[in-house]
């Protein structure tokens, strides 16, 4: 766990994007053995800029514009966390790094075990994913289940300006192969916040609760965030005080957080972006109940996106869970049933 | 079903390509008739041009010019929100209407993203062409009635495709050749180069046009690779490499027609690289000035696809001030009727969203219909 | 639904490659634009034999050695469906699947939905899958995680003889893309059935109940469906009547099948050998859950692989599910609390 | 951390390889100097033999001795239960050989599944190096420890590692060569695309071996290429292809030294294929007999690279019956020694599963550890 100290100063508006972009040139600029890596990372500064200004600073070496092929940028990292550097390898969109899910699974997760931890694997892979932002087609995937799925990757998604800040400090400094779902949807999102005073890097693996409420847990994470709390506010009105958490990361998964909070609340609706069926929400009810059973009011529900190939931008409003899926959700908690 | 043997491709005369100790074990063939050109071959001011087809050339011509129109266009409707987004092809216009004329009407073209120009040349309706870019649904045509296969977004995933299909084509006995685009970037993906394999082995009916416009996105061909040219890949494979200016439409035309025939006539796969330029930004969403001057692309204006042809074409007497101007006036037409057509705000049915995930649907989807419908509805209500 | 229907003749053992071979024997007779391709198919018949015979009786162009690449192997077969065939391809090993992920999910998946039909994917992807064979690394893995996450795709995994042949028959006669799961341990195992009165042949998405019982239900597939029967058997010495229930396909999902069994019993256990974080069963009992919590005495419980990279083949014992696991979650699933 | 710039490759008095309109604009490079040689290159038997480093020799010749008694004692503890599986390198001894031998110490060596022996002339323990392939942990030894990479099953997914870390230690300052070995039938995967292309790009001091046996499995290599040869393939990416007779030791070791050389020197990456043949079956597990026939086996045995290379050095008073008689002893206690340790059952701790998933566990497989740990515990109660 790296933990940056320096002086406060006074914040103001950042963007997520911003903050990613603090983030590794504070990592570069600590660490030598830190190389950004991808298509366009460079002159272009990335396509949503997130990589701005780091091949003027620490130049071409240490910010790569690599030739076009994802399994060769991952398959190339992992070489060069071999011989001891850090890789942050940039995916363009979520769905472009399909091609190089063989040297993800055969090699980024398993060399550390493969070799009874005498090749570690301290590298990232940044993918700005999810949709809701009028991308067409391969432009708004959530493949979160299938990073989860594999053993030996941590799974990070940020949903604030600040956790995208630490968190990706914390993945950066990981000796873990890190998977870091940027959620692109929200890179314009602003907080006050100051590059100045940059966030403590949080150990990886802790959710967090947003929201404080009693009659029901919402369990969510990145792109789905903003959605819960203002269901959690517009819930209100009917009457129901609920609970925010906030995962931040799959894996390591904080089953501690989440499971102390639906106990007290008694129900819990997992709300996410990805597709319901073989996604996350269920590994997250499963766990949620089998912990929790004897304390649930109700089944643990989940609102997701529907079990489709991502639509076309025009359609995309439809498939996306919004405020009102998420309240339904919570009208068949079965309040006749108890407390 | 015609009967069609697979042979492996031998030239004749050539000891098979088996294990054989050396040093009776030789090279399969000389790499020498796999060599492309060491220039890129041209037609437009060169001796080349006394052969020209005037019929053709004119048609070329007429293409070029609705084709810069069109591009021009789609640019616009990108400002007007109507697109939401378009990749140009303003500067390659060569390249997209000599792929689209050269094809017959049984032929397959594999396109991609930058490709609805292609597209559009080989008679797919321009509102059609531009409904995936536009953000209606991924794909705004039947490819089995143009024999255009999606546009397609993941680079080189396409390349394949078009060798399967090919490949199937000749199974079937079938007189089908397929013509894949990609870019110089893609050009780097593992699936060009399983695709070109493939297509070698088989002996497919497929040709593949590199448009080398110097960029994938920011990305400079420098770094992209240390090839002589892209079309010295061809020979690691065992097919020809065509080096052409994808500038000169005559040129590109002619090349890419001895690769047509010579893959119909069962001669196998041909990689034809053009050399040409992206004179826009990647998309309207790019900025090029963050990766190059506008010297480099002054440079290239003034080898205009276009222009080149009218030139060539005028000073031959093939074209005269009546034909630029109807070739004009053509482009305008096209250019008002999309412009009018693509201000209709298309009408979408949200239960599409379940209608074609499968063939035989899962009960989870017809629940997940059942559900959008209700919230529909309950919104019609409101 | 192709229904196969030959006079009775007496049966003898067959082993599950046996029946496999002789389905797609059959389709291709039947069907000339079924075509198997893939490494090693033709002469040498497959590594398990299962195309043992083909390349002879059909010819080079029906049953085909590709060059080694899985991208490349399930792309051109993509373009060969969009021509009109249905091709059956064989991964020669689930790990080896992964380099043709991005074909499968961005376009073997896709591409009806992208085209609204106009071009379906009728073509099988024939996957030996699962460990329990002494495999070194990377020809042991579970990957239906990854499959299930992939809308489009259909799932298939058959447990038995007689399932092998008839859902491989429903697969390639199903003009859907179906991910078609071969547990390797169970490719020698044999039973009485004759290639000369082929089972009917099932449409796709139907559970079975192998077993009936009335205490709990154990909800397997595939490679564990033996060790879940053995589990019955041995359970009714300490007084439990287990049923069995075999899902037979992952996608679709048979919900009612298996809900019905679980609120008749209310209690029940997911088996599966493929990792337990993010892998099947979590959807499974989530959805059970979901359904059936009125009736559950006892949260659903999982039995699964530990969430780790397929272990080497003299450690797997100790990773793979077993009649100990299951009798010890079932013994788990609260029996003071009720019934 | 020495500085270096990284440029891509341009030969000197080129032009920038940029987007320049024709006519101006050129193939960067002639690609007569990449082309490979148009038969396989050999030092045995040929005048190139006068020059033979009488030293290197004896050493080659004694490896290849102990690789060949290495080679039939794995494939007999197949038989005895205590090997899982073994891809036997039988034939192939000279590549293996000349390939270890042709590395400095600070080199790595990245090496598939069929490349044990080569690890072994690295240095690696036998029983280290048959540790996966016993069904023992994945990984017998510590790759930093010898620069030795793990043994790689997915095909060709080890070569963008040799081009990261070779990239890696160059961008470091260090003086690191790595040597990949890659099989004819995994030169068509994906990997073996981009690995090639970011190597050329980057100027990554790798050497690629292609070992050309003839086989993948059961797919012959007509079925796999229609290239003129594997070595041909470097042309497409801009690096020199060289095409060896991989029996000969000599000259598999001198075409070796001199791409690490160029590589080293900062001259980028070299392809090389190398000729031979796997004599035995693809592992103990294959049946030969179902797609070759005996015959091409025999021709193969005739050339045989320790006879080759014996016959060569006696003749040239290099080697002489004591020399012979010495490697022959020395393999035989090699062999003796690996049997007795092979048929010591490995002690294998379960509870290691879960030691190296992560650097920094999670409590999920903290809990599960506590399970197995249990289990254990009341099976060792029984
Ligand atoms: C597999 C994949 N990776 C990344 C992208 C994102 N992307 C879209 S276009 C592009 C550049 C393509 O360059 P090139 O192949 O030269 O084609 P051009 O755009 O110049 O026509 C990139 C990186 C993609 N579409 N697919
Ligand atoms: C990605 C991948 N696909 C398939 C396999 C299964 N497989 C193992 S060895 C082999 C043949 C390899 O042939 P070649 O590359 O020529 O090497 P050789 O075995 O002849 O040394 C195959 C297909 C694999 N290991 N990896
Ligand atoms: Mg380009
Ligand atoms: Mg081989």
């Amino acid at each position: 766990m790296t933990t940056v100290a320096r002086k406060p100063v006074a914040t103001k508006p950042a963007s997520m994007a911003q903050a990613l972009g603090r983030a590794l040139r504070d990592a570069m600029a600590e660490d030598p053995t830190v190389h950004v890596m991808g298509e366009d990372v460079g002159a272009l500064g990335g396509v949503f800029r997130v990589t701005d200004g780091l091949v003027k600073e620490f130049g071409e070496d240490r910010c790569t514009d690599t030739p076009l092929a994802e399994a060769g940028i991952l398959g190339a990292a992992v070489g060069m966390a071999m011989y001891g550097l850090r890789p942050v390898v940039e995916m363009q969109f979520d769905a472009f790094a399909y091609p190089a899910f063989e040297q993800l699974i055969s090699h980024v997760s398993r060399m550390r075990n493969r070799t009874r931890g005498a090749l570690p694997m301290p590298l990232v892979i940044r993918v700005p994913y999810g949709g809701g932002i009028g991308g067409v087609e391969h432009h708004s995937d959530s493949s979160e289940a299938y990073y989860m799925a594999t053993p030996g990757l941590h799974v990070v998604m940020p949903a604030t300006v600040e956790d995208a800040y630490g968190l990706l400090r914390a993945a950066i400094a990981s000796d873990d192969p890190v998977v870091f779902l940027e959620p692109k949807r929200l890179y314009w999102s602003k907080a006050d916040w100051s590059p100045e005073a940059p966030t403590a890097v949080e150990p990886i693996g802790r959710a967090v609760v947003r929201r404080s409420g009693s009659s029901a847990t919402l369990i969510t994470y990145g792109p789905s965030l903003p959605v819960c709390m203002e269901a959690a506010e517009a819930a209100r009105a009917e009457g129901w005080d609920l609970e925010v958490v906030d995962l931040r990361s799959l894996v390591p998964f904080d089953d501690e957080t989440v499971a102390a909070s639906v106990r007290r609340t008694g129900r819990a609706v997992v709300v996410h972006e990805s597709t319901g069926f073989g996604g996350p929400g269920g590994e997250i009810a499963a766990r949620v109940t089998e912990r929790c059973f004897h304390h649930l009011e109700a089944p643990v529900l989940r609102v997701a996106g529907f079990d489709i190939p991502y639509p076309p931008p025009m359609l995309e409003r439809h498939h996306l869970p919004g405020v009102d899926r998420v309240l339904d959700a919570v009208a068949r908690l079965q309040w006749e049933a108890g407390s | 079903m015609k009967k069609s043997t697979m042979t492996v491709q031998e030239l004749p005369g050539a000891p098979a390509y088996r294990p054989t100790p050396p040093p009776s074990w030789k090279p399969r063939t000389d790499p020498a008739p796999l060599l492309p050109d060491t220039a890129p071959y041209r037609v437009l001011g060169t001796d080349a041009a006394d052969r020209l087809d005037a019929a053709l050339m004119r048609r070329l011509y007429a293409e070029l010019v609705r084709g810069r129109r069109y591009n021009a266009q789609a640019t616009a409707l990108t400002k007007q929100g109507r697109l939401a987004v378009y990749p140009s092809s303003t500067g390659q216009e060569a390249c997209q209407v000599a792929a689209a004329l050269v094809l017959q009407e049984r032929d397959w073209l594999f396109p991609s993203y930058r490709d609805t120009l292609a597209a559009v040349v080989r008679g797919l309706d321009p509102v059609q062409a531009l409904t995936l870019l536009r953000g209606d649904w991924h794909t705004g045509y039947d490819p089995r009635e143009y024999r255009i296969a999606p546009l397609c977004t993941p680079l080189a995933t396409q390349l394949p495709h078009a060798v399967g299909l090919a490949h199937a084509a000749r199974l079937k006995g079938d007189d089908v050749v397929a013509l894949a685009l990609v870019g110089d970037g893609g050009t780097s993906e593992g699936d060009f180069h399983e695709a070109l394999n493939f297509a070698a082995v088989w002996k497919a009916p497929v040709v593949f046009l590199v448009q080398n416009n110097g960029f994938a996105i920011s990305v400079p061909l420098a770094k992209q690779t240390a090839a002589p040219s892209l079309a010295h890949k061809a020979v690691g494979y065992g097919m020809p490499g065509r080096l052409v200016d994808g500038n000169d439409a005559a040129a590109v035309h002619e090349v890419l027609a001895a690769a047509m025939e010579r893959a119909r006539r069962g001669g196998g796969p041909t990689l034809v690289e053009a050399v040409t330029y992206r004179i826009e930004a990647h998309t309207n969403a790019d900025d090029a000035t963050r990766y190059r001057g506008d010297a480099e692309v002054e440079a290239w204006r003034a080898h205009d696809p276009v222009q080149l042809l009218e030139r060539e074409l005028t000073q031959r007497g093939i074209l005269d001030e009546d034909g630029i101007r109807e070739a004009r006036a053509a482009a305008e037409t096209m250019a008002a009727d999309l412009r009018e057509r693509m201000n209709a705000e298309p009408v979408l049915d949200p239960t599409d969203l379940f209608a074609h995930v499968y063939a035989q649907s899962t009960p989870q989807l017809k629940e997940q219909e059942a559900q959008l419908r209700a919230e529909l509805d309950a919104e019609g209500e409101r």
